[in-house]
């Protein structure tokens, strides 16, 4: 096992090998991330009950804690990839984490986009200052500190090196924040506002909740392989097998 | 060693003979303060609510905007650059850099906050927890702020880059501190607030110079 | 502050050297060695990647391919060691405008622990006798430029890296700068530095033309 | 089956124009993500060729 | 004059080049009025109250920040010197550099600051109040601060001293602008207050170029 | 652009010129005067006050007692007109980084309202083929310096006032620019400059020593 990790490893550091694979793997992926996104849609939106509080206005619900879950863990993806890149100068590493910021913040800003709309109807404001939905918004500010703090790195290794940084100061971070936001929240402001608890769901809503993260993920997985393929082209435009692709 | 310790010392002569270097966050700090009123309302019970946050909130701007300094100058005119070229230890020179920045901005801003807490009606039970919140958060601020103020030390309008770098970091302090002033106001214990800050202060020297030297290395090696 | 047995001697090899820059090769299969008793000009026209390659040997930039040692270790594993045998000078220079050429010399030279007479001593040398306690920004660009060069009057160290030091000196300060070299190499140090300016004279000068057509 | 009709499931039980604004919003940013990078390659393959191509033409000569 | 025009598009281009110049002083805004509940009271209806007024400050304090790198970067590589030397009108000169610094952080501010109402609860009655007393307020603050960064734009640590010069020029600003606000959430009239920006706006607009242009030559003449 | 009858001529003159700074004498009873077809080399030691004597013959600097006039009108009251007359080339060369040096000489270039050509031959010429496009901040010392000499290719101004133009330039560099003075001087226009270079063979050179121990 560890030597085919050893092994794993060492093959994604090459770039052609990457490039290669994934040729394979990205109709897989957008096939899975396609169907189950139907499936999922088609049985939240068509066949899960209506919550018997909030009514139909819960079928956001599908879209919103997938990216929610999803925007918390591509932080920690970036931050794994960029302190990669800062031990072991693997470039491949540099790429993804790269990559990974701007999807994040995509995903951190569909939660709260759909957070902010599903709020009007369940609790008649747009915004409250929530513990989660402040967490959330903070870390959608580490984001765009990170892709910040790229672009404005002149040279492209202190880009990476920068970000990199940024990001595990960040994971440091984000458990404080959390814990911070959350101690506060519940000291100022009674709960008659916060998330539900846990609800103990029904299986019909709470399937297509879990077919649409797994669709989420792989669709995110997608969007990585896609946009590092095209860092890679850039970057080896002038190696031989790149050449070679294209005159074939 | 020698080197750091000549360079906590060259950056007190600096300091003394800019004096805007420390007067300025600090008379930010109370302008900040003086705003609010303005801006807002001026009744005193309403003031007195906020008071504490509102401190909080100027002192994390002045320290905020007194940290853009903090490695600019130093880059630019290559004093940085030869740090690095003497072979010594980028950590023990960002500790010492943070030192000196904490005692020509936070120290100061400690000492003048009981004249806002005046200024702003802050109850008088929450006096000893506004000075000992700053006291101990604001080495917190001038510790991550030199991460940020580290990585951006090269870039051009790096100023407000690092504030939206720094912010978001800074928001446990604000929040513990604000808290502890707030409880201390309404007559509740605050020590428990207290002593997250100084763990979170044990966690930020124990960290952050090592962030905010490999951020300096890779801003020099151009 | 006792050097350990050949720790004042110089051996910086550079093997197989290549760099580029935004896809322009500045220089390729680069190999050269500097000891005691050298002076190594770099020349070339404007662009050909003199500073660049100063930089790379004085440990400060690792955008290169190829082998850079200082007695037979890699830079990058001995830098602590490297640094403190080396001066670095570069096109900055460190020089504060607010301080005076005394506090700017003293915290220079900080890490050689000079004493107060050497600094006084230095300044007197390079030419800024009764500029010690004006501040900075107070003096022309030469002289600003010989505060920074002060430093050559106390250090014991034996290899100078130096980017342009003639920048803005007079003839005078040039002649007495090629002197301090030339004294520099004779005691057994070795001098590194880029210049556009014709050094005549100094033993023990060798020139490494980089090509690169502007 | 939850809806009866198209119209009830647009109105969405009176909360149509949230879910479907959030729906939509989703959909928006997701297009832009998955087409960014399809866009971006295809640039890149563009100035790829011409670099090929110049490369070709300047080698015979040089 | 060609001077003038080339130096607005330059300034322009620049700004393109170097997204940061516009999106920070943008994310600064957000920032600040994001602490405000975090530090004082998140409660909606306490929020709603003093939504006005902290969005001014934030935008007040935004707008201070930018500032700083109006002429400064000028100033330290020569470009301003060019100016002067050419003999162009420097009062046109200080008009175009304000433009392009309203265009690049004013404008961005009153465009999302209807974002920030949301966020804090701002009554819906003083939507409109708030855009139009930034869009006619954040002009006056670009050029009364287009002054104080002349004054202080070959000072190093001008930052912050800069803050502190026109701060105390901003308060008629802030209260006026904020009182619109806050009157407009209470449904009262509130075009007086907007009637004095604008006259306000006038006035900077006839005044402020000669004072800065003056500072200019003053900092140049070494 | 037509300029007036005489418009290109260049006549300043300097009489009694004294300047002082942080109490040292710097000049004293200085008179001279630079007219068309005048290359005029400030030499003199460091800390001299070449810099301050330029910037003052360019009207930046009012730190003085003495007069200068230009066409017999004191610099002060004629200023906007000299201005247009007189290209001035300080120690700072006004270049910035993240533009290219198109953009930069676009920029620089502003107020003789230039064609594209005009400006890509000047780069050309001032050696940058092939940086027309790359961001300042990528060239080196000697390339942005090139930038802001290539003004020296396009202007029509008849007076040319330059600090220190040659620092940083390669040899080739220095011939080139030694060889548009000349030009310039040969159709009727003057220059003013500091430099410790010694400029040879150039016809109309005179040279003003300030004196000042360093
Ligand atoms: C801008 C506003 C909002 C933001 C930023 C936000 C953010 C989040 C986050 C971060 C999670 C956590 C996912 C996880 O880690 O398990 C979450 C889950 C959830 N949110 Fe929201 N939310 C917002 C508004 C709302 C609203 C208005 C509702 C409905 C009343 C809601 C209902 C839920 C539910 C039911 C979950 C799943 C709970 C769980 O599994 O623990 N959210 N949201
Ligand atoms: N801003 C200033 N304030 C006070 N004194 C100054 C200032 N700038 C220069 N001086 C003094 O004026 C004198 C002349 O300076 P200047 O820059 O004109 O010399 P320079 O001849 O150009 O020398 P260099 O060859 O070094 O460039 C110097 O001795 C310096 O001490
Ligand atoms: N930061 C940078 N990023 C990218 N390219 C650079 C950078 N700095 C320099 N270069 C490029 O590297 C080349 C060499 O630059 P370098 O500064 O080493 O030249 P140099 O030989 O010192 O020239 P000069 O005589 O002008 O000082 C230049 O052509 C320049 O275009
Ligand atoms: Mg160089
Ligand atoms: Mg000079």
């Amino acid at each position: 096992m560890w030597q085919w990790l050893k092994q794993l490893y060492h093959r994604m550091g090459s770039p052609k090998w990457f490039y290669e694979i994934t040729e394979r793997w990205i109709p897989w992926l957008a096939i899975v991330a396609g169907v189950t996104a139907v499936v999922g849609l088609v049985l939240g939106l068509l066949y899960a009950p209506a919550d018997y509080q909030q009514g139909d206005s819960f079928r956001i619900i599908y879209i919103h804690v997938p990216a929610a879950i999803l925007a918390q863990s591509a932080y920690m993806m970036m931050a794994v990839a960029g302190a990669v890149y800062l031990i072991w100068r693997m470039k491949m590493a540099a790429w993804v984490a790269k990559v990974i910021a701007p999807i994040g913040a995509s995903f951190c800003l569909i939660a709260l986009l759909t957070g902010a709309i599903w709020g009007k109807p369940t609790w008649g404001t747009w915004w409250v200052w929530d513990a989660r939905l402040t967490s959330m918004l903070m870390l959608l500010f580490l984001y765009f500190g990170v892709m910040a703090i790229q672009q404005a790195m002149e040279s492209e290794d202190g880009s990476y090196k920068a970000a990199a940084i940024l990001a595990l100061v960040g994971v440091v971070n984000i458990p404080i924040i959390k814990y911070s936001v959350e101690w506060w929240n519940t000291l100022h402001q009674p709960a008659t506002l916060t998330l539900t608890e846990k609800p103990s769901m029904h299986p019909d809503m709470l399937w297509p909740l879990l077919i649409m993260l797994v669709s989420t993920y792989v669709l995110f997985a997608l969007l990585v392989i896609l946009r590092t393929r095209n860092e890679i082209l850039w970057h080896e435009r002038k190696r031989s097998w790149v050449k070679k692709m294209m005159e074939s | 060693m020698s080197l750091v310790i000549a360079t906590v010392k060259r950056d007190f002569i600096l300091a003394a003979r800019n004096p805007g270097e420390w007067a300025n966050p600090l008379m930010f700090f109370l302008m900040v303060a003086a705003l609010f009123p303005l801006a807002v309302d001026p009744d005193p019970t309403f003031l007195s609510k906020i008071a504490g946050g509102v401190i909080w909130v100027a002192a994390l701007l002045a320290t905020l905007l007194s940290l853009d300094s903090l490695y600019r100058a130093d880059v630019e005119d290559g004093s940085l650059e030869q740090c690095l070229a003497s072979g010594e230890s980028m950590y023990a020179m960002v500790l010492g850099k943070a030192l000196v920045h904490w005692c020509i901005s936070g120290l100061p801003l400690t000492l003048v906050s009981p004249l806002l807490g005046l200024m702003l009606h802050l109850p008088d039970e929450a006096y000893i927890a506004m000075v000992l919140s700053l006291a101990v958060g604001t080495p917190i601020l001038s510790l991550l702020g030199s991460v940020g103020a580290a990585l951006t030390a090269s870039l051009s309008s790096g100023g407000l880059l690092l504030t939206l770098l720094i912010l978001p970091l800074y928001i446990p302090v604000l929040i513990f501190a604000a808290s502890a002033v707030y409880h201390a106001g309404i007559g509740m214990a605050y020590n428990g607030q207290i002593a997250m800050l100084g763990a979170m202060l044990a966690l930020a020297i124990a960290l952050t110079p090592f962030a905010a030297a490999a951020a300096l290395k890779l801003n020099l090696s151009r | 502050m006792t050097p350990a047995k050949g720790a004042n001697q110089v051996n910086l090899q550079a093997r197989a050297l290549y760099c580029e820059r935004d896809d322009r090769q500045l220089f390729a299969d680069l190999s050269f060695s500097v000891c005691s008793g050298d002076l190594l000009q770099l020349a070339g026209p404007n662009g050909a990647g003199k500073t660049t390659l100063l930089r790379l040997l004085a440990g400060l930039n690792h955008d290169y391919t190829g082998d850079v040692t200082w007695h037979d270790q890699p830079l990058q594993h001995v830098y602590s060691e490297y640094a403190h045998q080396r001066l670095y000078l570069g096109h900055l220079s460190a020089v504060k405008k607010s301080l005076t050429p005394l506090e700017n010399l003293r915290w220079l030279m900080a890490s050689e622990v000079p004493n107060e007479d050497q600094l006084w001593g230095a300044l007197e040398e390079a030419g800024l006798a009764g500029f010690e306690e004006t501040p900075c920004q107070h003096l022309s660009a030469g002289q600003q430029r010989r505060v920074a060069l002060a430093r050559l009057c106390i250090t014991q160290l034996p290899l100078w890296i130096l980017d342009e030091p003639f920048t803005a000196l007079d003839k005078e300060g040039v002649a007495w700068l090629e002197q301090k070299m030339q004294k520099q190499v004779n005691r057994g140090g070795a001098v590194i530095i880029t210049s556009h300016h014709a050094l005549e004279g100094i033993h023990g000068l060798r020139q490494l033309t980089l090509g690169g057509a502007v | 089956m939850e809806f009866n009709s198209l119209a009830e499931f647009i109105a969405m039980g009176r909360h149509g124009l949230y879910v479907w604004l959030s729906y939509g919003l989703t959909a928006l940013i997701v297009t832009y993500n998955v087409m960014q990078p399809a866009l971006h390659r295809r640039r890149l393959l563009k100035e790829q060729a011409q670099r090929l191509r110049r490369e070709k033409r300047n080698a015979p000569s040089a």
